[in-house]
């Protein structure tokens, strides 16, 4: 972990979708230490700096994939390779990547592939691992065959079922559950979809780890900006992961949030 | 033994959560209380809801980190929701405000002042925006003027928050005693100071300037503690750079009455404020003190 | 490559040895200088021998140390004599002085300019005895006064040595140049501190406080030379905190054309001028810079 | 080592001679470090703070032999045995303790003997050594009987003639020489004594190292204040002791020093 930025050069990037682009670039880990999935790194383009997912571990390099939304990330969207980026951490509790012989859901909506991907990398080896790529529609469906490549069971789903299962991720995930069952679950996507894949998994006692986001400055456990109700728990150092006996303590889950003033909203 | 007593507030222990750390909700705060501390001062708000710098508003220096989050927070409004949720029961809750005029922080004091236990005033912030913050606790006028109207509009004890940025901090702090502070807090954040990244030859933070806090600013807040004990008369409360029950004990000695924590938790969670609590139980116990008030101000013998 | 200038001194390198670090004889300046540094600062001499304070005169603190050595010196006459035996060929040799009225100020610059290339004016030291060091520095009027009566009696450059323990360094800055100062060198020790041994409840200096200087220091010095670049257009010497070469071109980017290393000293040797030289060498080389001149102040763009 | 005063008791006085005492206290050495002898270490009584040479260096306890010669030294005479001293340290560069199965003669002159016991004691069991023990009177000699029982050598030597060698050091070790020969030399005392062996040793192709005091103010090496003419070592860090080639280079050697001012006597 580094709490300074340390600059470093885009290497390759990858148009994964029309709004969506990977970045990659090396990182030292012996130096800089070895994420873990579903940890995040703070991401400083010289303008801004903001929270981002790891979406590939790879050997002394990372990847991030960045949705086109705003402001800083349509800037993200204007890097070249060889461009250069200011990257600290990583950040966070990531996801248990303990598992070995296990029968595995990942479950993705959109961007929050992100951190799917790479748990569901990690885990591929050892385990059996299917995977819900969710996205509205077939051109931002994320990862489909880099992660068949290492053997990972990949249920592409679209809300316009313009590929793969037509609906939301929950109905994707009730589809399979009826043939299927998983020793354990990770989640990552729009809350109101993690909502509704929470209560899918608890009916059916399947644990899981979901991955949360909030409006993050100091990302080091100490501006309180993303700390939630009701246990006050920092989603940048207890988060972005969390167990779901977890989830249910978090009462502002899939409810509201807070803005940069801290309103929320 | 490990109570202390500040302008008739009692406290259960020395230890509180310093402003601006964590403190952005009650939901955090009460985390805090849970974890050990013997009160909470809020993060810092104003009248209205303010977003704060542009990120990056933090990064990492040797012995600690700097900071110029600007002071975002909900505003007043939203804030005083957040303060009925404290749990106030054998806690300390103490509110910190800031504003540019007297007349901003007498209305601060009156919004609040019945859901809190003190209240502590931030004329020390070394980044905020001109005007506020430390542009107030850097003069000997300003400094008055704001106390006056925020002692005067209060039923509950003033804390004034002293910033270390000044030539001579027994000045301020005698004008804030006279202008009717009942406790002084120190120190706010150091310098400020500047990260520059040598690769891309800017200042990391998008403020350029930050206030620096951690382990490395303690020997200058002992300093000021023990320079502005001797100064004046009311009670004074010791922050910067705590991270162990040694580090309290040496402000107590200084002559503080009890202590605020904040970059600590970064590197030792919430778990530091029970962990200083036995800590310091157990040396008390060791070198025969039975209460914090003996303690108190004894460097200088 | 490495070469810079200071008001029109050459430096074959920009690094030199800080006041009060190891200075203290001719013997260990030309160490210095053959060690690798570009220039060497005596330590501050007045023109009485002083002994300075009782020890504990320095004391370990999270990211350095503080010190009250008190400005011990042998005396003008004695120090001519070390000055004379420093190796001047293409060394730059700075003398350090202090004192507390104009007329010595200007009488230790008549009695040493001969044997000097710049010399400092110690305005700076936060430890020092009533009315000296930073007493002056602290103070725009003083500051006035004694730069003035230096740059008045001086043919090589003055060099004003600044504290950050104020509440606006930029109008001190400004002061001093005014003046006449040829020069300012920032930051002198910062604070003061101090440390508490709570085993016996005592301060542990024997002057109780002390500057803090070392590592944890730096980014304050950095943000007050980034300031001070803007108020003034005389040349800057940063220091504070610099232990490797990365610390130095932080320096040079906020608008220092050269530093001085002194608390390095104690952790890393001697060597560390020449491990540092290296290491600016091959990051220019490596980040396509040619000169020193060319990185000065480039953090404001 | 430790750069801040640690608050240690005195556990044990030992009345060595009418002006000479060791203090001995507890000294954690995992926590606090393993000194070498030829090290020595700050004493803080809570007026001053003095350099003092380690003289016994045993299992985490170390002790300090005084001679009372002036303000502080006389406080530190009228300490007892509980009462509390802060100490940091061990400082300098030490003895070279590597010998194995060889003659080593250490010579030690009054309070010099401190660090000449240290290292003495320290070689007994795997060399053969010799140890001189000079003082000017009887009362005065130093750890003759401490040495003899770990099998030193010992060639006590007043001055005066009260007991063992009637002469200086120098003499004495002349005296040795005539009969014997040594790998290694070990020199503590008077620096006009100092000067007259590493004449004797360097006639005799002796090499060793010699012990120095200069005033001290910080010992981490930052003051500048036991700097030397002409190389500008300092005694605190390259120093106290030097090999014989370096001391040859000090060139103020038995010649003069300098105050607390830094003027030279
Ligand atoms: C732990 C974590 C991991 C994330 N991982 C990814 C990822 O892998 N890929 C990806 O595309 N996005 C990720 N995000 C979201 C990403 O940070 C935002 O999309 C981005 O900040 C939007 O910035 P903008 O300027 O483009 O949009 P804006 O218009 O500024 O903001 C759009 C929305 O993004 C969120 N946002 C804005 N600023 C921040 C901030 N500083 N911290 C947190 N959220 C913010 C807010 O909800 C805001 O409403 C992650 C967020 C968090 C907290
Ligand atoms: C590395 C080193 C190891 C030493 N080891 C021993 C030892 O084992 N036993 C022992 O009795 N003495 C030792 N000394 C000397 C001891 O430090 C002085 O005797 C003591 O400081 C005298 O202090 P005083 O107040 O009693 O006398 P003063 O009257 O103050 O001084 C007498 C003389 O002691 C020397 N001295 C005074 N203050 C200092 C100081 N701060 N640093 C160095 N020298 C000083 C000066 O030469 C002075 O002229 C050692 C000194 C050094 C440098
Ligand atoms: C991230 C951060 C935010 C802060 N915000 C405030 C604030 O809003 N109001 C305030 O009075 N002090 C604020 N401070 C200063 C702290 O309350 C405290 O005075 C300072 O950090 C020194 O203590 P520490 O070293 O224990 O952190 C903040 C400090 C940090 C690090
Ligand atoms: C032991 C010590 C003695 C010092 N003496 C002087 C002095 O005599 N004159 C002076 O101008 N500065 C003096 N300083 C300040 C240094 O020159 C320098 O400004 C400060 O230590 C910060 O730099 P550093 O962090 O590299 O040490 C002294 C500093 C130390 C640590
Ligand atoms: S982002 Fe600051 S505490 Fe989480
Ligand atoms: S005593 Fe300070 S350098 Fe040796």
């Amino acid at each position: 972990m580094i709490n300074e930025p340390k600059i470093v050069e885009i290497t390759e990037i990858i148009e994964e979708t029309p709004t969506i682009k990977t970045f990659k670039f090396n990182w030292d880990f012996e130096k800089l230490g070895r994420p873990n999935p579903g940890e995040f790194l703070m991401i400083w383009n010289f303008n801004n700096e903001k929270p981002m997912s790891i979406s590939q571990i790879n050997d002394n390099e990372l990847a991030i994939t960045v949705k086109n939304i705003g402001e800083f990330t349509s800037q993200l969207h204007d890097l070249e390779v060889g461009s250069q980026i200011g990257v600290r951490g990583s950040y966070g509790h990531g996801f248990d990547n303990s598992f070995k012989g296990k029968r595995i859901i990942a479950i993705g909506g959109g961007v929050g592939m992100a951190p799917v991907n790479a748990i569901a990398s990690y885990l591929a080896k050892d385990n059996d691992v299917s995977v819900i790529s969710a996205a509205q529609t077939k051109d931002e469906l994320l990862f489909l065959d880099s992660l068949k490549d290492i053997g990972v069971n990949v249920y592409p789903c679209t809300d316009d079922g313009s590929f793969g299962f037509e609906g939301f991720a929950t109905n994707c995930l009730e589809d399979l559950l009826e043939d299927a069952t998983y020793d354990y679950a990770f989640v990552c996507g729009p809350e109101i979809m993690m909502k509704g894949i929470f209560e899918i998994l608890e009916a059916s006692e399947i644990p899981g780890q979901y991955s949360l986001e909030r409006y993050m400055k100091c990302a080091l456990g100490v501006c309180g900006q993303c700390c939630v109700d009701s246990e006050g728990w920092r989603i940048c150092v207890e988060g972005p992961v969390f167990e779901n006996d977890k989830i249910n303590q978090i009462t502002e889950f899939a409810k509201y949030r807070r803005d940069a003033s801290g309103v929320k909203y | 033994m490990l109570k202390t007593n500040i302008c008739g507030v009692e406290f259960q222990n020395p230890l509180m959560l310093a402003a601006g750390i964590m403190g952005s909700n009650a939901s955090s705060m009460n985390w805090i209380l849970k974890s050990g501390a013997g009160g909470v001062v809020s993060k810092s708000f104003s009248l209205n809801p303010h977003p704060g710098y542009v990120n990056p508003t933090t990064v990492a220096v040797e012995g600690g980190i700097i900071n110029a989050i600007g002071l975002s927070n909900p505003g007043v409004e939203n804030f005083k929701e957040e303060l009925k949720k404290i749990e106030r029961e054998d806690n300390v809750v103490i509110a910190s405000i800031y504003g540019a005029t007297p007349d901003e922080f007498s209305k601060l004091v009156e919004e609040v002042q019945e859901y809190v236990d003190m209240i502590e005033l931030n004329i020390s912030c070394p980044h905020a925006m001109d005007g506020y913050g430390a542009s107030i606790g850097q003069s000997c006028d300003l400094s008055h003027t704001i106390v006056s109207a925020s002692a005067d509009a209060s039923d509950v004890p003033i804390i004034a928050k002293l910033t270390p940025n000044v030539t001579d901090i027994t000045e301020i702090a005698k004008t804030c005693e006279d202008a009717g502070a009942d406790c002084l807090s120190l120190i706010n954040t150091l310098g400020p100071g500047m990260k520059i990244n040598i690769d891309v030859a800017k200042p990391v933070l998008s403020n350029k300037f930050g206030g620096m806090s951690g382990r490395a600013i303690k020997p200058i807040a002992v300093r000021n503690v023990y320079s502005v004990y001797e100064a004046v008369d009311i009670p004074l409360i010791g922050v910067g750079g705590i991270y162990t029950f040694e580090d309290v004990v040496e402000f107590i000695f200084a002559g503080a009455r009890a202590v605020q924590i904040g970059t600590a938790i970064m590197d030792e969670g919430v778990d530091v404020f029970a962990k200083i609590n036995e800590g310091l139980e157990k040396f008390m116990a060791e070198k025969g003190y039975n209460s914090i008030d003996e303690m108190v101000g004894i460097a200088h013998d």
